[in-house]
């Protein structure tokens, strides 16, 4: 199989040891099945995520992320710029755009970026690794590696906001996409139907900052999940799947709930499906345990 | 004209033939309804049939037809014969598809189907073709009164069309309110920018246009006559007059603006407060510069304050919203902003009304920097350097207030229309032989007349609400009381320039669609193309006047001996008159006191210990009778008891009728007319009332007939009400059962 | 900060005016129709003392010390909802983002808003080297408040500490160094320049 | 139809709603020769399926039938019913129109007598109905149609359906082999009077149209609240037939909105409050209606209307646009939104929820010759050949009054050009001169 090659840009969370590694891990088996080629783009740095505008103001914000774009247009030349992490593509997709329509903000970017000697032109495109399993790859395609298949689970698709919002996935509707359903479905499984917390928002970065304002939307969206029968909830996004993973216990000790519902991606399935191991899908990282996933992967 | 042939056509097919005994029928058509020439076909409305007709009327000679087949709204395009009188007998959608089904409703399904057949022969005898009004006339110019936007409007469009056109304007200059404004809110895409008026454009044409004539300085003194006839005098201010010859009349009269005066709390009457026309006049005078106060302050601050006395609740001033303020604050808004985006310019509106692609044109203003503001002004005071605008901000929930150099009051349009004829109406019965006082009251009022119309039924149109001169009706906007005389624009309704435009371009049209008519003798809408018109024997007349009086359309004037005069052209052909008429002296030819009579009388009235009650319909053919017709077409049950016959509208139905009718043994009458009341559907107005109004003065004829006053009942029936009519049908057969037959049967 | 505050104070009568210049994507502020889509479309709306909309609306009415002190825009989570429904295509959450910063930077922002704490401990944990350090970030969060509310943030949160250091998700060692960018100081000097650039363009001395 | 009456004096009124009608009616009327396509089964378009009226409550097949009284009385006008333009060519005064003829399966000998309905059994979603409710496949449109002939729907041709139709017939009246044919007709102008299409509820994501049941149109509310509809004009919810009686209309359903359509569709408020009348006349004091608005824009006279409705207990309105709708436990839509007066945030349950669905140029997704002047919206403005027109809600988003106050003024303008040309080929010499023809 002939590869396709992209500029990859991890993002913090996916580095080693940080709080998406089990996703940096589970996208390795993924992609090489898959045909996709990702080459990290040489020291990229943080896109400021959704909670920089604060200090940051709008320049330097933009500036973080036209550095990475530069970086991939010098190094990596004629690939695409693929993040797997929302915040981290929405930032630099926004960056691309901005600095595109406007002449004024692309002369400052690159006043500034001069300091780090560098130069951005503007030819990057950037997208997010579902795009490219969607548009890319496409469903026919996700779906002929799988080797065991996922039978018998039935599994919440969680959107969340950034995947979906405001640029979203081409074709897909803001308030009711399909895309996450049908990965499922594609590995077998059962997507949860009429799950009707997909789209909700986890809190983002003010679970920090607004703990129990974001604990009640994680509450929803798990209980929702319950409430449609689903045993597993899966996420294209890495700030979803830590919050509401790791909050579940916080919100058990002050609500008296019981969740217990395990968080995964979508790599995650996949890999599973693909065949690959329990350690090779990131499935080690997890703080609820996917039992039936793990088993799987066992086998 | 040639002798009289009849011949009846009775149709077997669609399941007559086989729930119906049709050589009966035929037997009835020629020995009761003496008909000359009666046949029956298996499917009449093919063309095998349809020929069989069109060669009994080429070669046999024949002039009058009836057609026993389906109901007269089926079929039309196949029995279209123009060259003969024609009745139709409905068999299928009156008796076959209500009549119960099965073998013990055969014989009361027969008798309704001979009955039917008996009144188609016996109306036949009665109808003329209609020849049309032999007084045709021929003058096809129109008046347009009023030079505004909408008058050149109608006026250029008219004579673009090939038609003369006498342009009659008070002021001396043509252009009305579109003179005094600095430009107009634009009428077609990008809908972004005030754009000029085009006034003077189409002055210009109008001024140069070899088929107009304009009048300036001029109104209308008198108008006399009818559509295609009406003589117009034209009085210029100097007191010369001309005639001038019309056939039809728009009437572009435009408006007023609401005097601000009577705002006082608004700030109405301070020198810094103005309404939209008083800032129009200072944008003209800014000529695109800055725009300037009357003290020639240069203008840095403006509040706009939508729905100034509009949309008042209270009843001091204006009810109504003028649907155009909200656009013309944002142009005006506009010429601030774009003469200096720093000056501050604020729209206070509670609904922000611009609809269609007025949204672009408020996305523009925001744009530019407009800012709105949803709040209610409470008041406006003079402030040291201009205003001080106190109102309640509804959305930040709080009351507060704004400073500004300037604030404009959004007033609303009240339409010049002329004498409101209620009015009138009183004035004049108050004056006639009353006191100098009231004669005076008499003439003081007409000089506000616009046309000065010489109608028995007052000087102006008939104004609908608010004093606009608009139609009544949704699917007719044009449908005026007033036959070839049209409103067009802000006269109407309020409206904005875009509209008025459209507006006055329809009402051009019906202009020369009312000249057309008339010189063709036809009637207009809604019984267009009618060619019959009132006929009245006038040795018979009493002159009681009710003819005059309740004509919806103002038709008919008195002589000076008090008897009618008909004017057909402005006739509509209702029968209001025929039906108010005590001596039955007007009738028509193809629809009169006897062809219905002689239904009535048509139809066999079994005897007292039958058990099988006859109730005679008479049924509006607007609503009413369709609603039948569709009760038939949904295969509703009804009542085999009754027959319907359609009228023209329930003012047509002579009492007459209905006292033949119970003497001869029917047990009861039902009359099925339109909605009454303020949002009534007669398109002849009064009609469902003018009936219940006579209905009850022949409630003592009853009484001395000895019958009881439920013997006759009246409907108020919509078109869609095919379930409905059937119930009434049915619960009022069951009353009449209940009570017994009627104690006239056996004496008609 | 006082020389911006100088710089502003021509616009005292015109807050709205104000916001077009300083605001990212203050432009807009002029184009809502105060349909109120932004305020239901919100998922912590609830937390809101004034909604998007409402804060235009004061925009316009020059309420500057409400607006800029209100914490009702910290409260964005940037879920986007209330930018895709905007039917007039207001970049809604951007101009929360602008108007939190643009108060933060006068100092006018709500004094210990949570969030506006994290905001500037996030940005000078990735600002330092580069990357993020969640580690360092989480500690600097629970420590935000002092060194006793931050011992006592540390034990009420451990067990989600210990739970994500299990999975291999929170390093101890990121103490010690952890991930960063090779070219730290281009960093710093490029966002130095961009700070510089921005403050010359809005009029700021600097 | 002959296509030879057609000459270059006459009209072509393309579209045979209330505004296409209103054109050819006025226009032939004034003694000019129309041809009056449409492109359905029948005459009457959106209006015939519409309950009631604003403001006066009354029955828009009232006026339908005084304008069919009007067309079968009047022999200026011929009728072309499943006609669709398909080509212009040519310029004004002189155009060559295309048509194209889709097949009825019926013929004009059909007497309307139902006899073929009785023995077909398939059923289509009624399209009268926007599909609320099945018809048999071979149907008459509706009650008052034009003209008053069956249909066959074409799915079932070709089958032992069509078969038994045709069988039934005693008028030989059903034809099986009918083809789509093309004819082709000179005209002088043509008047695009092709009407509105409700905007696709669908694509208004957060208010769960097409995945929540008790989610509709105000179109389809007409249909509910018409005695002839599919539920005998009882208000009753979808999902599980039970009564509606606490209704939500959510104004700007579609429109206003730069996500969907930039205009304001003008018609949609006066609609909603007219429905508030039918929930009231449905249920009196216990009946509740709840108005959820942006600017209420009705203007001039309308103004008591709402006015009225204000001043009903049983309807209150929101000045909120609606931010999402979620499905309650019993299927009940919650709106979830602020009402923008003041600062009221709501999550409030209904039993049924209506859309007043915007208003598009039902051109829209349809290719209009070039000449075609189009709005940012897709409404006709004119064309640059000056000899085609628009008229009623194809120019605008109008309401039936104003619908028809365009059509008689488009009527004039095609009688202008044909006027035009009479008068040239009567005296050809003195055509413009020294007119100004604006």
């Amino acid at each position: 199989m002939t590869k396709k090659n992209y500029a990859f840009y991890p993002g913090c969370s996916s580095q080693k040891g940080a709080s998406a590694s089990n996703f940096a891990a589970s996208i390795e088996v993924m992609c090489g099945k898959l045909g996709i080629q990702l080459n990290e783009i040489p020291d990229w740095n943080c896109c400021g995520a959704s909670i920089g505008y604060g200090e940051g103001g709008l320049l330097p914000r933009l500036v973080l992320n036209a550095r990475n774009l530069a970086l991939a247009e010098q190094h990596l030349p004629g690939q695409d710029m693929v993040s797997g992490c929302p915040a981290c593509w929405l930032s630099t997709r926004e960056t691309a755009e901005k600095l595109r329509e406007s002449a004024d903000l692309m002369a400052g970017a690159n006043e500034a970026l001069k300091e780090a000697e560098l130069d951005f032109k503007g030819t990057v495109k950037a997208r997010h690794i579902v795009e490219v399993l969607v548009e890319d790859v496409g469903f026919e395609g996700m779906k002929a590696p799988v080797v065991k298949p996922l039978q018998g689970m039935k599994i919440a698709g969680y959107v969340g906001c950034q995947t979906n919002r405001p640029f979203g996935i081409a074709g897909e509707s803001f308030e009711n996409p399909q895309y996450l359903d049908r990965m499922i479905a594609t590995v077998g499984a059962e997507p949860a139907s009429g799950y009707e917390q997909k789209v909700t928002c986890c809190g983002g970065a003010l679970a920090f900052s607004e703990p129990d304002k974001s604990q009640k939307q994680i509450r929803d969206i798990v209980e929702s999940a319950y409430d449609h029968g689903a045993e597993m909830i899966v996420t294209p996004c890495q700030l979803c799947q830590a919050n509401v993973e790791i909050y579940q216990s916080e919100i058990n000790k002050k609500q008296g709930t019981k969740l217990a519902m395990p968080v995964v991606y979508y790599s995650q399935l996949m890999t599973v499906a693909y065949g690959g191991s329990l350690k090779e899908a990131g499935l080690d990282g997890h703080v609820i345990q996917p039992k039936k996933l793990q088993d799987i992967a066992r086998k | 004209m040639a002798e009289m042939k009849t011949a009846a056509y009775i149709c077997s097919g669609c399941g007559l033939g086989d729930k119906l005994d049709i050589a009966q029928l035929g037997k009835i058509a020629q020995n009761e309804g003496k008909i000359a020439l009666v046949r029956d076909h298996a499917f009449l409305c093919n063309s095998e049939g349809v020929q069989m007709i069109r060669d009994d009327i080429e070669k046999e000679g024949v002039t009058h037809v009836c057609i026993a087949a389906c109901s007269r709204r089926a079929k039309t395009e196949a029995f279209h014969f123009p060259t003969v009188a024609m009745t139709r007998a409905n068999l299928r959608e009156g008796v076959i598809w209500v009549v119960a089904e099965g073998s013990e409703h055969d014989e009361v399904r027969q008798e309704m189907a001979d009955d039917y057949v008996r009144m188609g022969c016996a109306e036949l005898k009665k109808v003329k073709l209609p020849q049309g009004n032999p007084n045709t006339t021929l003058q096809k110019r129109i008046l347009v009164v009023g030079g505004g936007m909408s008058g050149l409007t109608a006026a250029f469009e008219a004579a673009e069309a090939g038609y003369e056109v006498v342009i009659v304007e008070k002021q001396a200059r043509l252009g009305g309110w579109a003179n005094k404004l600095w430009k107009r809110v634009p009428f077609k895409a990008p809908y972004a920018e005030p754009q000029d008026t085009g006034v003077a454009v189409l002055a210009a044409k109008v001024s140069t246009h070899p088929r107009i004539k304009v009048h300036l300085n001029s109104t209308v003194a008198e108008t006399a006559g009818a559509p295609g006839r009406f003589v117009v005098k034209v009085a210029q201010e100097s007191g010369a007059v001309t005639e001038e010859a019309i056939g039809a009349i728009v009437q572009a009269t435009g408006f007023t603006t609401y005097d601000i005066a009577k705002l006082p709390e608004l700030g109405g009457g301070q020198a810094n407060v103005v309404d939209q026309a008083g800032l129009e006049a200072l944008a003209q005078a800014a000529n695109g510069g800055a725009l300037k106060r009357a003290d020639g302050k240069e203008i840095k601050s403006v509040v706009f304050l939508q729905c100034a006395g509009q949309r008042d609740e209270t009843g001091q001033h204006l009810a109504y919203c003028s649907g155009h303020c909200c656009a013309t604050s944002i142009k005006q808004a506009m010429y601030f902003k774009d003469a200096n985006p720093d000056i501050d310019t604020v729209v206070l509106y509670t609904d922000l009304r611009v609809p269609g692609m007025g949204e672009d044109f408020y996305r523009s203003a925001q744009e530019k920097g407009v800012i709105f503001t949803k709040g209610k002004a409470s008041g406006v005071e003079a402030a040291v350097n201009g205003c001080k605008v106190s109102f309640k901000d509804l959305i930040l929930d709080e009351d507060t207030s704004l400073d500004a150099d300037l604030v404009v009051l959004a007033t609303g349009q009240v339409p010049n229309a002329g004498v409101n004829l209620d009015a009138w109406d009183k004035a004049v019965s108050e004056a006639d032989g009353g006191s100098e006082a009231a004669k005076q009251n008499k003439s003081e009022m007409q000089k506000i007349s616009i046309l000065n119309l010489s109608y028995r039924q007052g000087p102006d149109m008939p104004q609908f609400k608010y004093g606009f001169a608009d139609s009544h009706f949704i699917c007719f906007p044009y449908e005026t009381r007033r036959t070839g005389i049209y409103a067009a624009g802000p006269v109407r309704r309020p409206m904005d320039m875009l509209q008025a435009t459209e507006d006055a371009t329809g009402a051009a049209l019906k202009a020369i669609q009312a000249v057309e008519n008339a010189s063709l003798g036809r009637a207009a809408h809604p019984r267009s193309g009618d060619l019959s018109y009132p006929i009245v024997r006038l040795e018979g007349c009493t002159q009681c006047k009710r003819c005059t009086v309740e004509c919806p359309f103002g038709a008919i004037d008195e002589d000076e001996k008090r008897f009618p005069v008909f004017n057909e052209q402005r006739c509509r052909r209702c029968g209001t008159c025929m039906g108010a008429c005590p001596v039955r002296v007007i009738s028509f030819e193809n629809y009169s006191v006897d062809t219905v009579g002689n239904q009535i009388k048509a139809v066999e009235i079994p005897d007292e210990f039958s058990e099988k009650p006859r109730v005679l319909i008479l049924a509006c053919e607007n609503d009413a009778y369709p609603a039948l017709d569709m009760a038939g077409l949904s295969r509703t049950v009804y009542s085999a008891f009754v027959r319907i016959i359609p009228v023209r509208c329930l003012g047509s139905v002579n009492t007459i009728w209905i006292t033949d009718a119970l003497n001869s043994g029917y047990d009861g009458v039902m009359m099925m007319g339109c909605k009454k009341g303020d949002d009534y559907q007669c398109h002849f107005v009064k009609g469902s009332e003018l009936a219940g109004y006579r209905m009850g003065k022949i409630g003592d004829t009853l009484t001395g007939m000895g019958l009881e006053p439920e013997r006759v009942s009246s409907y108020e029936v919509a078109i869609t009400d095919n379930e409905r009519v059937a119930k009434f049908i049915n619960e009022y057969v069951a009353q009449l059962v209940e009570m017994g037959p009627s104690p006239m049967k056996g004496f008609g | 900060m006082s020389e911006n505050r100088q710089a502003i104070a021509h616009y005292r009568n015109n807050f709205l005016k104000e916001v077009e210049v300083h605001v990212e994507d203050g432009e807009w502020v002029k184009m809502c129709m105060q349909c109120g889509v932004c305020a239901g479309s919100c998922p912590l709306g609830n937390a809101w003392q004034h909604t998007p909309q409402k804060l235009f609306m004061m925009i316009r009415a020059g309420k500057r010390e409400e607006v800029l002190s209100s914490d009702s825009m910290w409260m964005c989570t940037s879920c986007y909802n209330c930018i895709v429904r905007c039917p007039r295509k207001l970049p809604i959450t951007h101009i929360m983002h602008g108007l939190a910063h643009y108060a933060h930077r006068l100092g006018m922002a709500p004094k210990g808003q949570p969030t506006r704490e994290v905001a500037r401990l996030f940005w000078n944990n990735l600002a330092k080297t580069g990357r993020v350090n969640e580690l360092k970030f989480s500690l600097a969060m629970y420590f935000k408040d002092g060194f006793i509310q931050g011992i006592k943030n540390l034990l009420a949160m451990q067990g989600i500490g210990i739970g994500l250091m299990k999975a291999k998700r929170l390093n101890p060692m990121e103490l010690l160094g952890g991930h960063k960018c090779k070219d730290k100081d281009g960093i710093h000097k490029m966002i130095a320049k961009a700070r510089e650039i921005e403050e010359r363009k809005q009029g700021y001395a600097s | 139809m002959n296509p030879s009456i057609a000459t270059n004096q006459a009209i072509l009124v393309v579209g045979g709603g209330i505004s296409g009608m209103t054109v050819a009616l006025e226009a032939a009327e004034c003694g000019k020769q129309v041809i009056l396509v449409e492109r359905n089964a029948t005459l009457g378009g959106r209006t015939a399926r519409m309950n009631r009226y604003f403001p006066k409550m009354c029955h828009p097949t009232c006026g339908l039938e005084i304008n069919l009284r009007r067309l079968k009385g009047n022999r200026n006008v011929r009728v072309m019913t499943m006609a669709e333009v398909s080509g212009v060519a040519g310029q004004r005064g002189d155009y060559t129109v295309a048509l194209k003829l889709a097949p009825r399966y019926v013929n004009a000998k059909c007497t309307a007598c139902g006899d073929c309905a009785a023995v077909v059994e398939a059923e289509i979603p009624n399209p009268y109905e926007y599909g609320l409710s099945k018809t048999r496949a071979a149907y008459l449109p509706h009650a008052m149609a034009y003209p008053m002939h069956y249909v066959l729907d074409p799915s079932i041709i070709g089958t032992a359906d069509a078969e038994r139709a045709r069988a039934a017939c005693k008028y030989d009246a059903i034809d099986l082999d009918m083809q789509t044919e093309t004819v082709e007709l000179k005209v002088g102008a043509i008047v695009w009077a092709t009407g509105w299409k409700p905007y696709d509820a669908v694509k208004i994501q957060p208010y769960g149209y097409g995945r929540f049941a008790n989610v509709i149109t105000s179109l389809e509310f007409e249909r509910l609240a018409d005695p002839h509809g599919p539920t005998g004009g009882k208000l009753l919810r979808p999902s599980d037939g039970k009564e509606a009686k606490n209704i939500a209309f959510i104004q700007c359903a579609g429109s206003r909105d730069e996500n969907h359509l930039r205009h304001c569709s003008r018609i949609c408020c006066m609609a909603s409050l007219k429905q508030t009348h039918y929930v009231r006349e449905a249920y009196g004091d216990a009946g509740k209606s709840t108005i959820y608005y942006i600017d209420i824009r009705v203007i001039d006279r309308l103004e008591d209307f709402y006015q009225k409705v204000q001043q009903d207990a049983a309807v209150s309105f929101v000045k909120s646009k609606v931010a999402k709708i979620v499905e309650g436990k019993d299927g009940s839509p919650v709106l979830h939104g602020v009402d923008t007066e003041g600062y009221h945030r709501y999550a409030t349950a209904h039993d049924l929820v209506v859309l007043a669905v915007g208003m598009e140029p039902e051109t829209n997704g349809i290719k209009l010759p070039e000449d075609m002047l189009l709005d940012s919206s897709g409404f006709i403005e004119g064309s640059q050949s000056e000899g085609m027109f628009g008229a009623g809600a194809a120019t605008s988003p109008l309401d039936v009054n104003r619908s028809v106050q365009s059509a008689t003024a488009a009527a004039l303008r095609a009688i202008q050009v044909v006027h035009k040309i009479a008068a040239a080929e009567a005296c050809p010499e003195h055509v413009g001169g020294g007119r100004n023809n604006g």
